[in-house]
């Protein structure tokens, strides 16, 4: 653990998923996995919170689900990968995840993203 | 013996079949970044490989974290396609060569890669667009494909120069596979691009222009690279340049550029294309 | 920094777990066998380890075909125990140790080892019974585990010389994890027997014997066979042995015989059990 | 395939499980895997032959599996370690398997490990 300890600190403004935060976030990674199912999304969309239960979430984790809260969902161990499949449901794109992650417009993110050609 | 005829190597964006699915082919967005595939359009057109070996990197709907492997090869008849999560459309199942996966496996484990054997595999847009993209007339395509998927979800990712030297055991073995078939391999994702964090947005034009050149002409010089480097200079996920590293490490000839495209951004990626003959 | 204390080798023949339920291990068949651990027991006693890698054989429980790892480390809070069909009882979990084991999946990452990464992982025979074996007072016993899995059910195996050079990565690994814990490394299967085809009943008790030599005085000559060697010599399944030569792989220091048991047949196998002591 | 081919015919009386055989017997071993649950081998128990059915298995599979017949099982792409959990549903022990894929009485197949001893 020591390289992965080491590396959380590596790049600032990146939650590198090492071990650390694979222990942290399992029940929320297998949560959103199932997400790849449409009858699932359709369960979790209906009764979020019972649903965050049975997969037993910890109450912060459960917060930052229902708020959405990108950097929080990460944070409590959650993996953009699987991340992309809670956003999803509610018509997230990955520049409106990007424009709540740096506290920016969508227009601002996409015009930050143009910027760099 | 089988012949590696080239590699391509292409970004895998969702959002790339989503415009294909809607025809936006020749939109203000869209149109230079498909206008870029044209010149590989036409050497596939020109060569007709016979198989295609896929390296790509799953997002987490084939394989969960209680049992992800750093390097897995498939050897089903035909690999599936399947909902993602954001109600992507699911295509007809793509042709496998489950004869010729065998003889891939024997061989890598005989190399002394210790790689999951998949004889069912369901395969995302890291498969499923680039295949869109370098066969656009047909869905699926009759060329048989292997997929070989590399962990990109979980750190500790393999490192470059392993995914490097995976890719020349790979061209080792399709030297030894009796047949005269074409194969083309194909190496999926990038370039520079970060979904997550404060940092989500950025990009590195300069990075991705230096891999561009480095793959030709010095792919060394990209293995030298650590996992925890590319996520540094290409974003977290521009590490997902490693699949490029083993597509070009397939090539064991001379290698030529058939052609390159770059552009920025598709949605929050840096977007490239480079296709290189194997001779 | 953490030290392994010794390799602790066994077969993990299923009727065993059925012995111990049974409290049959004074029975005139099971007596022989089972009071051969007694040595082993005593030395565990005295050593308390804190730390147990334990290299086994998934026969069909946790892995199936659709995504089977050459090698498997597990990274869970804890193991749970399963129902393999045939109505063998259910455990309760055994305690696993996730923060090394990370340690270890990061090591043997890095020394380019390509293992799958198991964060959920239910236990088979192969991992109970040795347990059970060695822990025969505590169910679960308090020992923290890591299970590490690897591939006899398809071929290719992994070639017994990769599986010892696992082992000496494991030792590596461990050798650099900073808390000054006593770890021991458990092989099981083997040894030489045959559950399919004509051929079913095999035993090879020479082979045997210069197995238990060879673990002791010169690994690499085992580490030569390949794995169809194994199997002409030691049975379809005697191939296990490669879990032997992997924990073996894992004592990188001065190797000395604790004890050693060998009793023909338990069910259809030649079992064995080999303590090894890394000084 | 080479390899894999040539080592079929590399030790007598033994089915090496290669990619060969692991093509064949990918929906028998399939339905085998099935049968770590308790319930599925109920089902099986109580109609085989649909249970086969629903995994797809070849004629020449079902006739096998319905037979218990270890030697064509393992032709037809059977692989031990999940066919033991098929024989285990009759109450089958691996002694019971080894005589009847030798041509012996259960007391004979003991005494031939026996005397290996
Ligand atoms: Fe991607
Ligand atoms: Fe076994």
């Amino acid at each position: 653990m020591n390289a992965a300890t080491v590396s959380q600190q590596a790049i600032p403004g990146t939650y590198l998923f090492d071990g650390r935060m694979a222990m942290k976030g399992y029940n929320l990674n297998r949560m959103c996995y199932s997400f790849n199912s449409a009858d699932n999304r359709k369960k979790f969309k209906a009764f979020p919170e019972a649903y965050c239960h049975a997969y037993h979430l910890t109450r912060e984790q459960i917060h930052a689900v229902t708020d959405l809260d990108v950097l929080r969902l990460l944070q409590v161990g959650g993996n953009i990968y699987y991340l992309a499949k809670l956003t999803g449901i509610y018509g997230m794109t990955v520049q409106d995840l990007g424009a709540q992650q740096t506290g920016r417009s969508i227009d601002e993110f996409r015009a930050r993203l143009e910027s760099q050609a | 013996m089988a012949r590696i005829i080239g590699a391509l190597t292409s970004s895998h964006i969702p959002s790339i079949g989503n415009a294909i699915s809607n025809g936006k082919q020749q939109d203000a967005y869209w149109k230079r970044f498909f206008d870029g595939y044209q010149p590989v359009l036409q050497w596939l057109d020109a060569q007709q490989p016979d198989v295609a070996i896929v390296l790509y990197n799953d997002h987490g709907l084939n394989f969960f974290l209680n049992n992800l492997p750093t390097f897995a090869v498939g050897a089903a008849q035909e690999y599936i396609t399947k909902d993602e999560g954001w109600g992507l459309p699911v295509f007809p199942a793509y042709h496998g060569y489950p004869e010729m996966s065998w003889h891939l496996i024997e061989s890598l484990i005989e190399q002394e890669f210790d790689i999951a054997m998949c004889q069912e595999m369901a395969m995302d847009h890291a498969f499923i667009n680039p295949m869109r993209l370098f066969w656009p007339n047909e869905n699926p395509p009759k060329i048989k494909t292997i997929p070989v998927a590399i962990n990109t979800v979980q750190f500790p990712l393999p490192r470059p120069a392993r995914c490097f030297a995976l890719g020349k055991a790979i061209g080792h073995a399709v030297a030894s596979w009796p047949t005269d078939e074409k194969v083309v391999v194909i190496g999926t994702g990038g370039m520079s691009h970060q979904l997550d964090g404060e940092r989500a947005g950025f990009i590195n034009k300069k990075f991705d222009e230096m891999c561009m050149e480095a793959l030709l002409n010095d792919p060394e010089r990209l293995a030298r690279y650590s996992a925890l480097d590319l996520v540094r200079e290409a974003g977290a996920q521009g590490a997902e340049i490693i699949m490029w590293l083993a597509a070009r490490g397939a090539l064991l000839g001379n290698v030529s550029k058939i052609h390159s495209s770059y552009h920025i951004p598709i949605s929050n990626t840096a977007a490239g294309v480079l296709a290189m003959a194997n001779q």
